[in-house]
């Protein structure tokens, strides 16, 4: 029963699928794989969107939306109404072309990288030999179409935030990737069904998963951080500051092809965390053993919820940092510190079984932040202060 | 703009540029996200450092200084709660004293008592409203904007209740004031007094050791002690740099000689210690409450003798300057006998502390522009008159 | 073969427009369109790795690499002098030249070359060890490489601060 | 160590967010159009013209005498005298305003012509929900727009119009006590006189 | 006419294209782009081989091509980084203008 439960949508694919002639049914089984992702994460997008308006607002204090539908859980559509027959306003001198192509480009790809991700036991779209290095080939190419949206706008503002957008997203990519790496090294595969087949293991019904290791850890706060500022997300969503930028790369877009701006950057979250969970926090396996029984797919989607609503929070929480703060913070503290974490873990494969690894691997990564965040605070003279008073 | 204001907008920048040499001019505002209101800043830029900042300002400009020479003294009362709308008890205050100067009136114990309890709620909620717009601009999602205008409304509670308005609200009048402060008022005071410092604390956690907040404001905007001085700066600004000059204890108005509480000051002159700066003071100025709410005598709330309306003060002059929240406002008057003054003038501290934005801002980062601005603590209202 | 015709004439017309088109941007993102279908025709050959590769490498960085050049340079509007150089026709020629001798060549040797094979099924971990046991010394090489060229670009585009350095 | 005040931040922006579903202090939102907070006694918003009786124009204790005219900082108030007298609510005749037209997109809020009344016939109502389409004339009021009664008076606030009845039914008493006074002064020097002129004495003075 | 002599014909195609790219600019960064197109088509060239070649196992020409890929985004940076500063020198990337050897 529990399996059945589990490979629901797996069986209802083949059931839908054998009922065509046998030529059809590899495009069939694809076009339902491609409806099911375009249905789901849209539909997520719209949850989260409405977990960050509400959520945002209970933290400061705010109701959030309240009006559409019963306590304003049909914002996300009156949203999207409002998007489509918004009018769709194109500056005189843009690039018309350029102008139309790169929401369109943002969407497509950032779709493409769910192809691989696995959302369930065999729930994967393409179980794909080299599924991390696919993720991180269409994360890539994201980038180009922020910059024709920043460049066929014709705008300072817009050009700007373009231009912070990708050189943020490059400098990211960097440590997002080493990061990723780490986990790479430990189940030696590229493929994300590997890599969450590992981490479906239990001892004493705790599960496998990387993020309780030291390096895992480390690579998982890392891999955070780093996908924090892929997603453009506070506290680095300085491509799109409003108090500098005004709204950055898609300052001069309107209408339906903002919403897809929208849409491509939230899907683009839920599908980094996805990845994240998938890397780190054991993907679908169920936190402890003997909560299998409830359906796989129900872990994934818990933990890209549970990963975005740590996005909200931050969001809520921090102030933003600036362009040479937020490289620096890339190129001398993040980057370093996934290379360290690469030779732990390379340490940890060669000091065998037992304690001692625990204990060295952790003192080496602890000892390595306090120092390396000791330093970065004494090199910048910035810290805590005290002050004087005059009577 | 006026020939030498043109020259010195052509004058070469006063930092060496880089060889790129390719200048950006931006113009930040008059509709910009970051601007408070209607100001706009021209910002040359070389990359994304600012070498050149012209503010322009006057997009609000209402004429005060002109309508209070035309109406009569009592008339301009209400005309000083629009120059900073968020502190019009103590432009109220400020007015009050300079006629009170003007025409030898004095007040009774009890109206200095409630104006002192006014003028420190005031300053409490602007400091706090004001940190918020600062994290604002830093991008911190509004959060302790919202937590900064939960507490403001309790605040702006008890002066509705007390005054009949919760931001324009006439209330000081030569010789006292309009209405009496009752022991509900009080008490209502009284609990937002016993309150306010776990917000305080509320707020200091979720900022003051922020490490972002931090990297964002120590060592940006810094202003120099001497020059501060020199540009006539006043209020937490000065006192950021360092410079021990607060008018509560300088110039002994009111009652502030009656109460102990203590100046905080600044080292660095940045924008983490003008933060700092306010917080403290808020602290300081719930001290001052405490004292106030416990020691406020019974008496008359106006001198009854006091004239409020259609007086003609002898011919003369008279300065009354306060400690606003936001630095030293004066109000300038010259009486010529007549039923309104001759000369009227504004002293506003926005405009003044405004007048350093470029030398902080020079060298900075075009993302730290508006973060300075923020940590200036502005209302257009004021800036613009 | 069907998804060769659409591919190949895509790539082909991606590489034209980069060399043909006077916006300079457009040029940089049709180049990008080139390496994409190029992408797709090493996935077409079953090549995974390397197409993935050409992604990440070609679209995700080289292509943003010159974007960021033209935008750097301030060459992103059309010069009034012509996008062509002086030089433009013998250039043509030679490309020409080039171009027909590599397709004489080609279809010259048609019957030289092997025909269909089976598909080779190449897992990644494939790669790995290869790259790992054969090919461990280029790979150190290029390593070497990456971080001499990493060093040099960054000192070669690093601001000159106050005189020469 | 870094990241130790980014931790206590996201704590501190935790507990209120768990305190906003537990605690009215940590969410003061009010929904405004269904809920209302109940306004303070001393809220203002804008002026009206008090009335007293049953019969606005007659019960209007304004008698145009301009000071808040003159005194009103903006200039929004417009009054023209009347010809002709009326008794006012001591029974005195007055002027009384033909005309009283308050602008109140221009009026401040500032109260002072409340204050400087002399007749308590001015007044603060704390009605505010006064959008209009009609940009030139929807909020320039005139007279009648503008008359409320003494007991809408009362029931906006309570207080102070208690205390203005009280200093009105004080200031009444006193007059009808000197006209009184008058009255029988009158009478009594007239009595004499009465015999010689009668006409003279029935005529008030 | 077999799979192979097509992608043989599109790499050639691609080669020329690009050699006629990087002779007929002005724009050095365009130079630059011809360039990179050269290399992918002898990539296209070099995978083609490996895929119908004998002996795909031996991975040789995937391997060359990888290594190829890698070499060629070290080109690309280093180009770059010159034609900036070049800029940054001459004011223009337009190599008419820049035929001096002195900067």
């Amino acid at each position: 029963m529990t399996n059945m439960l589990d490979q629901v949508f797996v069986l209802l694919k083949h059931r839908i699928v054998g009922l065509v002639p046998m030529p059809v049914q590899p495009i069939l089984g694809a076009v339902l794989s491609v409806v099911a992702i375009l249905a789901v994460f849209p539909g997520l997008f719209a949850i989260s969107v409405l977990l960050e308006r509400k959520g945002l607002g209970r933290m400061q204090n705010r109701i959030g939306p309240n009006r559409v539908g019963p306590l304003g859980v049909l914002q996300p559509v009156a949203d999207g109404i409002k998007a489509l027959i918004k009018e769709d306003l194109v500056p005189y001198s843009a690039d018309h072309v350029v102008h139309f192509l790169a929401p369109v480009v943002l969407v497509v790809v950032v779709f493409m990288g769910y192809a691989v991700l696995p959302m369930g036991r065999n729930m994967t779209f393409v179980p794909m030999d080299a599924g991390l290095l696919f993720y991180f080939a269409m994360g890539a190419s994201a980038e180009l179409s922020i910059f024709m949206a920043g460049w066929s706008s014709r705008n300072k503002y817009s050009l700007l935030g373009a231009m912070r957008a990708v050189a943020q997203m490059i400098s990211y990519e960097v440590p997002l990737l080493l990061s990723s790496v780490v986990i790479v090294m430990m189940t030696g595969s590229l493929s994300l069904d590997k890599i969450v087949e590992v981490q479906n293991q239990y001892t004493w019904g705790l599960p496998h998963w990387f993020v309780f290791t030291p390096m895992g850890f480390a690579a998982f706060v890392m891999f955070a951080i780093a996908a924090t500022a892929e997603t453009n997300r506070s506290p680095f969503d300085l491509p799109e500051g409003e108090s500098e930028l005004v709204a950055g790369y898609f300052t001069e877009y309107s209408g339906f092809k903002f919403a897809e701006f929208f849409l491509g950057e939230y899907v683009a979250m839920l599908s980094i965390s996805g990845l994240g969970a998938t890397l780190f926090l054991g993907g679908w396996s169920a936190p402890l053993e003997i909560l299998n029984v409830v359906p796989s797919w129900f872990w994934f989607f818990a933990k890209i919820m549970v990963w975005i609503c740590f996005y909200i929070w931050m969001r809520g929480t921090f102030p933003r940092l600036r362009q040479d703060q937020l490289m620096n913070f890339a190129w001398k503290f993040v980057l370093p510190m996934t290379l360290l974490n690469l030779l732990v873990a390379g340490l940890w494969r060669f000091m065998g079984e037992g304690w001692l690894r625990w204990v060295v691997c952790s003192a080496i990564l602890l000892a390595a932040y306090v120092l390396g965040g000791r330093i970065g605070m004494r090199s910048k003279k910035f810290g805590p202060r005290s002050y004087r008073y005059a009577e | 703009m006026s020939e030498s204001l043109l020259e010195a907008w052509n004058r070469p920048p006063t930092i060496e540029v880089d060889g790129e040499g390719e200048l950006l001019e931006v113009a930040m505002g008059p509709h910009h996200p970051s601007t408070h209101g209607v100001f706009r800043m021209d910002v040359v830029l070389d990359g994304e450092r600012v070498i050149k900042l012209k503010p322009v300002f006057g997009y609000l400009h209402r004429n005060h200084e002109q309508i209070g020479q035309t109406v009569g003294y009592l008339q301009m009362m209400p005309y000083t709660d629009r120059l900073d709308y968020f502190c019009s008890l103590t432009n109220n205050w400020a007015y009050a004293l300079a006629v009170e100067k003007l025409v030898g009136q004095a007040v009774p114990e009890r109206a200095e008592y409630i104006r002192v309890i006014l003028a420190e709620l005031t300053r409490i909620q602007n400091h706090a409203s004001t940190i918020g717009f600062l994290t604002q601009e830093m991008g911190a999602s509004g959060t302790p904007l919202m937590y900064a205008f939960r507490e403001r409304e309790k605040i702006l509670d008890l002066f509705e209740s007390l005054t009949g308005s919760r931001m324009m609200c006439n209330y000081m009048r030569f010789g006292g004031c309009r209405v009496d402060m009752t022991e509900a008022h009080l008490n209502a005071a009284r609990k937002i007094v016993t309150g306010l410092p776990r917000f305080i604390d509320e707020f200091e956690n979720l900022l003051t050791s922020n490490e972002i907040l931090m990297a964002r404001s120590q060592g940006m905007g810094v202003l120099k002690p001497d020059l501060a001085v020199n540009a006539g700066i006043t209020g937490p600004m000065l006192r950021a740099s360092g410079v021990n000059y607060d008018i509560r204890k300088v110039d002994h108005y009111g009652i502030y000689d009656r109460f102990s509480f203590r100046v905080p000051l600044g080292e660095h002159g940045d924008i983490y210690d003008r933060y700092m700066v306010r917080v403290l003071e808020m602290r300081e100025s719930l001290k001052i409450l405490e004292q106030a709410l416990k020691d406020i005598p019974a008496g008359p709330f106006i001198d009854p003798k006091a004239k409020i309306r259609g007086f003609k003060p002898k011919p003369g002059e008279a300065y009354g300057r306060i400690e606003a929240p936001k630095g030293e406002l004066g109000f300038y008057l010259i009486s010529d006998g007549g039923t309104s003054p001759y000369r009227f003038r504004i002293r506003p501290p926005s405009f003044i502390n405004l007048t350093v934005l470029e030398d902080m801002c020079i060298g900075q980062n075009v993302a730290d522009v508006v973060v300075v601005f923020g940590s200036v603590d502005i209302v257009l209202g004021e800036v613009d008159r | 073969m069907v998804i060769f015709a659409i591919l190949a004439p895509l790539t082909v017309a991606g590489g034209l427009a980069a060399v043909m088109l006077r916006n300079t941007v457009h040029c940089a993102l049709a180049v990008a369109v080139a390496f994409a279908g190029l992408a797709l025709l090493f996935l077409q050959l079953n090549a995974q790795f390397a197409g993935f590769a050409q992604i990440l490498v070609y679209v995700g960085a080289v292509a943003i690499l010159v974007v960021f050049a033209i935008l750097l340079t301030r060459s992103s509007e059309t010069p009034a002098t012509g996008v062509f150089s002086k030089t433009w026709l013998t250039g043509l020629v030679i490309a020409a030249a080039v171009f027909a001798v590599l397709a004489w060549a080609v279809l010259g040797s048609r019957t030289a070359l092997p025909h269909e094979q089976i598909e080779p099924q190449i897992a990644v971990a494939q790669i790995g060890y290869a790259l790992m046991g054969r090919y461990v010394l280029p790979l150190e090489i290029v390593a070497v490489l990456l971080t001499a060229s990493m060093i040099g670009a960054v000192i070669v585009a690093m601001y000159e601060k106050g005189g020469a350095k | 160590m870094l990241g130790e005040g980014l931790l206590k931040g996201l704590g501190e922006t935790a507990r209120n967010f768990a305190g906003s579903f537990v605690s009215k202090e940590r969410l003061t939102t009010v929904q405004y159009p269904e809920e209302r907070e109940p306004l303070p006694e001393a809220s203002r918003a804008f002026p009206f013209l008090v009335y007293d009786g049953a019969d606005w124009e007659a019960g209007l204790r304004c008698v145009a005498c301009q000071i808040c005219e003159k005194e009103c900082p903006p200039k929004c108030i417009y009054i023209e005298k009347s010809k002709d007298k009326k008794p006012d609510y001591v029974g005195k005749p007055q002027i009384y305003p033909a005309k009283f037209d308050i602008d109140i997109s221009v009026c401040m809020s500032c109260q002072i012509c409340v204050e400087v009344c002399p007749f308590e016939a001015i007044k603060m109502d704390n009605q505010f929900e006064l959008a209009t389409d009609d940009r030139f004339g929807g909020l320039l009021y005139d007279r009648k727009e503008l008359a409320r009664s003494n007991e809408y008076y009362h029931k906006i606030h309570p207080t102070e119009a208690a205390e203005v009845d009280a200093r009105l039914a004080e200031e009444k008493a006193k007059a009808e006590e000197k006209a009184k006074a008058v009255a029988a002064a009158a009478a009594a020097k007239a009595a004499p006189a009465m015999a010689a002129k009668p006409a003279e004495g029935a005529q008030p003075q | 006419m077999s799979p192979l002599s097509c992608y043989l014909l599109v790499a050639a195609l691609l080669f020329a294209v690009g050699l006629a790219g990087a002779l007929t600019r002005r724009n050095a960064i365009l130079v630059l782009i011809g360039i990179e197109l050269m290399l992918n088509a002898a990539n296209l060239n070099l995978i083609a081989f490996w895929r119908y070649g004998p002996h795909p196992e031996a991975l040789t020409g995937l391997m060359f091509a990888v290594f190829s890929i890698a070499v060629a985004a070290a080109e690309a940076a280093v180009g770059l980084g010159l034609v900036i500063s070049i800029y940054r020198h001459l004011r223009t990337v337009d190599l008419d203008e820049i035929s001096r050897m002195k900067g």
